[in-house]
């Protein structure tokens, strides 16, 4: 017996056929227990106040960024243990490691959670935790809409998951193409889960949208012009003008699925000429600008970390600046790539592949930009400048393949192949969770105050990068054999066995990458490595020149900003004493006080939404009279600033030195 | 670890050899064409595969060059240029180069794309195709037989398939003979697809649509134009025409085995949108005779 | 208003720094709201101009869907520039670029929509 | 920072209101997104009506006519409301701003008589693509103006507790851009649904 059929052999022991039903009994028993345990932890330590005010009525968006971060992590696990269950059942051809039915529940949430409440969480802890920082603001634009996003997100990601256990999964793929996705072919209330979650989250994701819009384009400090502004912030400014015109369209495609399925309209429907494409068409005018609001934060985290660890200025700022912006305008224009070969004609096929390999310039000059800032640098080898060079060489391989994937009658044999699926992972994976781990590793010294063991960071990094291309480089030859995405399993002699192994042996190597990130971070909290300076990485944005982490208020004194990398010139031009204030100059900080509108508006959101899955429509009524009710408790309750007094400023300047004396 | 590391290393260089080696295997359906679509695709797939490539060699030889010269190690003596962030040439040059390669693989694409879209005869066979919930109804209407789940075509001669489906959205797609198609309910969309040499190539519907999609395929046998024929007539001869009632089962919910029919009712392949309608989960076409 | 002074020296205030160009903002101020007088027969005017075109045929059809169209256009415009005094902003009027890129985005949704919807495929 | 609060409209003379007029102004842009996404559903929709009733049996003229003259006096009279707050008339704006709400009430009342009517002509939604794409559209726009009204009149009940504050110059202003913006949308319903469908 060679090695592979030894350990395929194993696998097929440790996991017999159908345990469908202890799974689910054993996932709804754990979540029991956890959450029983959490309760008595907050009751027994006495920290349910706590929690109440300082985190779940919280409005400051550097706790609303570890929130979101939090989640974001723990969706990753979710979606992570999909992955391998996936994985696991294509190891060898009919292996049953699970049943047709689950496989497609579980390939429907991986989807599910990865993009929407894996990628897009991460993308905005990012945003809140540094945007506001580096643009030198003292919070966002709307910071009691920042803490509504944050748990309508966090209610609509809970929706989704408790579907599993109460009333069934969403199984129609994570895009739910109608009609498959209609009543007539998925009775029961997984489908309704999957809308209303979207729906849900969608809702803060728009709200997210608008606020870090206006934050970036109104907050700036005094000399922060457009052109001095740091490369992710401007990311951020553009990857929410993509959020505020990709959301509506996807509003509209599961809003109107979700009239067909509940209300008897005929959109998408077999009979009464209704027009399946149209949702494909609809969901595609959102779901390319997606993508492209995944990478865009990460492209700007590079930009942020390539300078800092390269020591150097970044190269072609206006190059980067401008290729974004081209980026995300051609964005709109590309979405009939998902579907050429629905019969729209060569001249639309044409159109929309030519305006796709348009897209290959703006990103070939960024990934050049990024070596060229290398170029004559000193670059120093710490955890987020590792996970950037090892997102360079694999994100042109997935750019390149989109080129390919991009030339019409090439696709006719790409498409719904695992060559495609090698491909979106290969930029998703490789473009946008390299680049939000890499920005997590940077900032997290910054929200938390003390730094991860570099180490054992190092080894999270290795396995997970290896793992990575030991899964999805075989995809690509898959493709080619023939293979399509979403088989449940598949039958042997088609050559697609061996490779199949590789890829499963290598999600097994990013599961451990995982699994060693976790136990980084946790043991790192336990052996703190206090980060005194607030810049550890000799650092060059404004985040850098406050204290790790910064106070509720940020700045003390609101700096006056005279180049792009402020707190890098006033470190060379020995400035730094700019950010102290003196005693005498001390003025009372305005901050927003706490509110628990937010989360009793997303409550009520999420017991609407609970009664729009059931048909229970009482309760959904209830729902969105407690929406109205929350809003208007909103608009009439008398919102004052909590003040924070001068003392109190000085006080907490002084302690941290930052006070002339 | 560093035994484990190597034999990692080691496990990754099997892989990379046995991937190359396996490249060259027939079961790379989509390298080997039976034709001219497949051909022409595969044509496309070779020439940008080698443009990107280039790029993805030029940007991999840079990285790793600039890794390994500007490290910040102790004793470094490449040059430190910290303020160097515009060089006209290099930006121009950036953006040229992406320029080039897109133009050399946009030309043809623009080309094949509107080539294919024309059956090169005018007088293609025609096959009606209906896809059903995890099976594939082929029917002939000028040689009036049906069959399901695999068909017979004559080598170098295109078949016009005009596809739809009386059920979810699925695709058709034979990697050996060319390019996928969607078959959606309401619409009738057409594909052309050839075989130049004799075989039997495996089709498969690639867009997921329930629990047994992964076994919803066919069989493409393209035989000599003699064959086929000697083939219909053996059909029309041996098999009992499609009842009613035998069209009502293949509307079922199923996985079924191959079958042929000498004949089908009238309305089975709508060709009008109109004509689909869904009681519960089976769809029944609304004009019974 | 109490924090008039603090908000003048308030953390934000990039947005004040008046740009130049079309973001610049226009601020009018009247003594008699004849510019809303204006609009309001303006915008009847040209309603019941859009609809006498329907009900009497005074144009071919083809021409007279475009017609009706441009109308709304130029109704759009009155609303937005009378009623909703676009150009008002404190600083630059940021939200006119944002506005021209969702009147682009939605022309585009709708236009390529019906083009790709037109299922143009030529085989046969 | 060399403008002086003098050049500014009441609405921005605060910074942080000023920001929460732009925040408005981004959000009705999405909303462009939604609307213009819906009128492609509805144009690609528009001629697939099954067996159900073609746009040209199913329209009436008359009622929707009344409707849009009605909707386009309110965004008048709403302009005037605004009009008054500026002038520092309290009482004008209060009374202007329900005279407002009031005819988007009867706007959106005629329109579910007309719905209402449809439905039990047997035209409900589920008979046609077309027939579904028609009333989600009238019927989005339609539940947009119904949110205008209990925003107005939650608005109407904050300036009379409160007065012309601050915080209140800026809700009317921005319960002006909504309502204008809802005419807008509903003129293109009007030439795009019903203007063309008649033609």
């Amino acid at each position: 017996m060679s090695m592979r059929e030894w350990i395929t052999h194993l696998i097929k022991l440790l996991f017999p056929p159908q345990v469908l039903l202890p799974d689910i009994v054993g996932i709804d028993i754990g979540l029991t227990v956890g959450a029983i345990a959490i309760m008595v932890y907050l009751t027994v330590r006495h920290r349910w106040g706590w929690l109440w005010r300082e985190w779940l009525t919280t409005v400051d968006h550097k706790k609303i960024g570890i929130m979101y971060l939090i989640a974001a992590l723990v969706m990753l696990f979710r979606g992570g243990v999909d992955a391998l269950m996936i994985r696991t059942q294509l190891i060898g051809p009919r292996a049953h490691f699970m049943g047709a039915q689950q496989y497609d529940e579980v390939f429907t949430t991986h989807g599910t959670v990865m993009i929407f409440f894996m990628a897009m969480p991460m993308v905005f802890a990012l945003f809140n935790a540094a945007v506001p920082l580096m643009i030198g603001a003292r919070d966002v634009a709307f910071p009691r809409l920042n803490a509504i996003s944050f748990w309508i997100f966090a209610f609509g990601a809970i929706l989704l998951n408790i579907s599993f256990s109460i009333g069934g999964s969403p199984s129609a793929g994570w895009m739910s193409y109608p009609p498959y996705s209609e009543l007539a072919y998925n009775p029961g209330v997984g489908e309704n889960y999957f809308l209303l979650s979207l729906q849900v989250a969608g809702i803060g994701t728009i709200a997210t949208g608008i606020n870090f819009l206006v934050t970036v384009l109104r907050m700036r400090a005094p000399g922060m012009s457009l052109s001095k502004m740091p490369i992710f912030a401007w990311s951020a400014l553009i990857t929410s003008s993509l959020v505020l015109f990709a959301f509506p369209p996807l509003t509209v495609a599961l809003g109107l699925t979700m009239l067909d399925r509940l209300f008897g309209a005929s959109f998408f429907t077999v009979a009464h000429q209704g027009m399946p494409m149209m949702y494909v068409n609809l969901f595609w005018i959102f779901g390319h600008p997606e993508v492209y609001i995944l990478i865009m934060p990460a492209f700007g985290i590079f930009s942020e970390v390539v300078p800092v660890f390269s020591r150097k200025a970044l190269f072609g700022y206006e190059a980067m600046v401008g290729s974004l912006l081209a980026i995300s305008f051609l964005s709109y224009g590309v979405w009939v790539h998902h579907f050429f070969e629905m019969g729209a004609g060569p001249g639309v096929n044409v159109f929309f592949g030519l305006s796709t390999m348009l897209i290959a310039i703006p990103t070939g000059v960024k990934m050049f930009n990024w070596l060229f800032t290398m170029w004559g640098g000193r670059i120093r080898l710490t955890v987020p400048m590792l996970w950037q060079l090892a997102f360079i060489p694999t994100f042109v391989v997935g750019g390149a393949t989109g080129v390919m994937l991009a030339a019409v009658p090439a696709d006719y044999q790409y498409h719904n192949s695992y060559f495609m699926i090698a491909h979106f992972h290969n930029v998703i994976v490789g473009g946008t969770v390299f680049g939000v781990l890499s920005g997590m590793y940077y900032w997290w010294p910054k929200m938390f105050g003390w730094k991860l063991n570099q180490r054992q960071a190092t080894w999270a990094f290795a396995f997970f990068v290896a793992g990575f291309w030991v899964t999805f480089m075989p995809q690509y030859f898959l493709g080619l054999e023939g293979m399509t995405r979403r088989m449940a399993t598949y039958p042997a002699g088609l050559g697609w066995t061996s490779l199949n192994w590789w890829s499963t042996m290598g999600s097994y190597l990013m599961a451990v990458g995982f699994l060693i990130m976790v136990y980084n971070i946790i043991w790192s909290r336990l052996h703190p490595d206090w980060d005194t300076t607030g810049d550890p990485w000799d650092g060059r944005t404004l985040e850098w020149s406050l204290p790790s982490p910064a106070p509720e208020y940020n700045f003390a004194r609101i700096p006056h900003v005279r180049s792009r990398d402020e707190w890098w010139a006033m470190k060379r031009e020995g400035r730094t004493d700019d950010v102290k204030i003196s005693a005498d100059s001390v003025q009372p900080i305005h901050v927003p006080r706490n509110s628990a509108m937010p989360i009793m508006l997303a409550a009520a959101f999420f017991v609407g939404s609970i009664g729009m899955v059931f048909s229970w429509f009482w309760m959904a009524i209830l729902g969105g009279l407690g929406v109205v009710a929350a809003l208007a408790y909103g608009s009439f309750a008398d919102y004052s600033e909590l003040t924070i007094d001068a003392a109190h400023v000085l006080k907490t300047e002084a302690a941290m030195g930052r006070v002339d004396s | 670890m560093a035994s484990g590391r190597q034999r990692l290393m080691k496990g990754l260089g099997l892989a990379v050899v046995g991937l190359s080696i396996a490249g060259c295997g027939s079961d790379y359906v989509v390298l080997h064409p039976a034709g001219p679509v497949a051909q022409s695709e595969l044509h496309l797939i070779v020439l940008s595969t080698v443009i990107v490539g280039v790029v993805i060699l030029l940007v991999w030889v840079l990285w790793a060059y600039v890794l390994l010269r500007f490290r910040d190690i102790p004793g470094n003596q490449a040059p430190y240029l910290p303020n160097w962030r515009h060089h006209r040439v290099l930006e121009i040059l950036v953006f040229a180069l992406p320029v080039v390669a897109l133009i050399a693989i946009g030309i043809p694409t623009v080309r094949k794309t509107y080539a294919l879209d024309h059956v090169p005869s005018h007088h293609p066979l025609v096959i009606d195709v209906t896809s059903l919930d995890y099976k594939w109804v082929f029917e002939y209407p000028r040689q009036h037989i049906a069959t399901v789940n695999y068909f017979y075509m004559p080598v170098g001669r295109p078949v016009l398939f005009q596809l739809t489906a009386n059920s979810p959205l699925t695709a058709f797609w034979v990697p050996n003979l060319g390019g996928m198609e969607y078959a959606m309910p309401n619409r009738v969309l057409p594909l052309w697809l050839e075989a130049t040499r004799h075989g039997v190539f495996l089709g498969r519907n690639s867009n997921f649509n329930g629990i047994d999609f992964w076994r919803m395929t066919f069989e493409a046998h393209a035989v000599s134009e003699l064959d086929f024929h000697a083939w219909v007539h053996r059909i029309q001869v041996t098999k009992p025409p499609m009842t009613h009632r035998d069209w009502r089962r293949l509307l079922h919910r199923s996985v079924t085995a191959p079958a042929a029919f000498s004949g089908y009712p009238a309305n089975t392949f709508p060709e009008r949108a109109t004509q689909f309608t869904v009681k519960g989960l089976h769809y029944i076409p609304t004009r019974e005779p | 208003m109490d924090g008039e002074e603090q908000i003048d020296t308030a953390p934000t205030g990039h947005g004040d720094e008046v740009e130049v160009g079309f973001l610049a903002p226009r601020i009018h101020a009247a003594p008699f709201p004849g510019m809303q007088i204006t609009g309001y027969v303006l915008s009847m005017a040209l309603t019941l101009a859009a609809f006498g075109l329907v009900a009497y045929h005074w144009l071919p059809l083809s021409s007279l869907v475009t017609v009706i169209l441009v109308l709304a256009f130029i109704q759009a415009a009155l609303q937005l520039g009378i009623f909703m005094h676009l150009r008002e902003a404190r600083g630059t009027a940021w939200h006119l670029p944002v506005l021209a890129l969702a009147l682009f985005v939605g022309l585009g949704i709708v236009g390529f929509s019906i083009w790709i919807m037109l299922f143009k495929s030529g085989v046969s | 920072m060399s403008t002086t609060t003098a050049d500014r409209p009441p609405e921005f003379q605060d910074m942080h209101e000023s920001i929460r007029i732009m925040g408005f102004w981004i959000f009705l842009s999405t909303d462009v997104g939604l609307f213009s996404s819906l009128f492609a559903v509805y144009a690609v929709f528009r001629s697939r009506v099954a067996l159900g009733p073609t746009p040209h049996q199913l329209f009436a003229m008359g009622p929707v006519l009344t409707e849009t003259l009605i909707l386009l006096t309110s965004s008048f009279t709403c302009s005037l409301s605004l009009y008054s707050a500026r002038m520092n008339r309290l009482r004008g704006a209060v009374a202007w701003l329900i005279v407002t709400l009031l005819l988007g009430a009867s706007f959106v009342t005629l329109e579910i008589r007309e719905f209402v009517a449809d439905v039990t002509a047997g035209h409900g939604w589920s008979h046609s693509a077309f027939l579904s794409g028609f009333f989600t559209l009238v019927g989005t726009h339609g539940s947009h103006v119904t949110i205008g009204i209990v925003w107005a009149v939650m608005l109407a009940l904050q300036l009379a507790m409160k007065g012309l504050t601050v915080t209140n110059r800026r809700k009317l202003y921005t319960f002006a851009l909504y309502w204008h913006f809802l005419d807008i949308v509903w003129i293109f319903l009007f030439s795009v649904v019903y203007l063309s469908g008649m033609a």
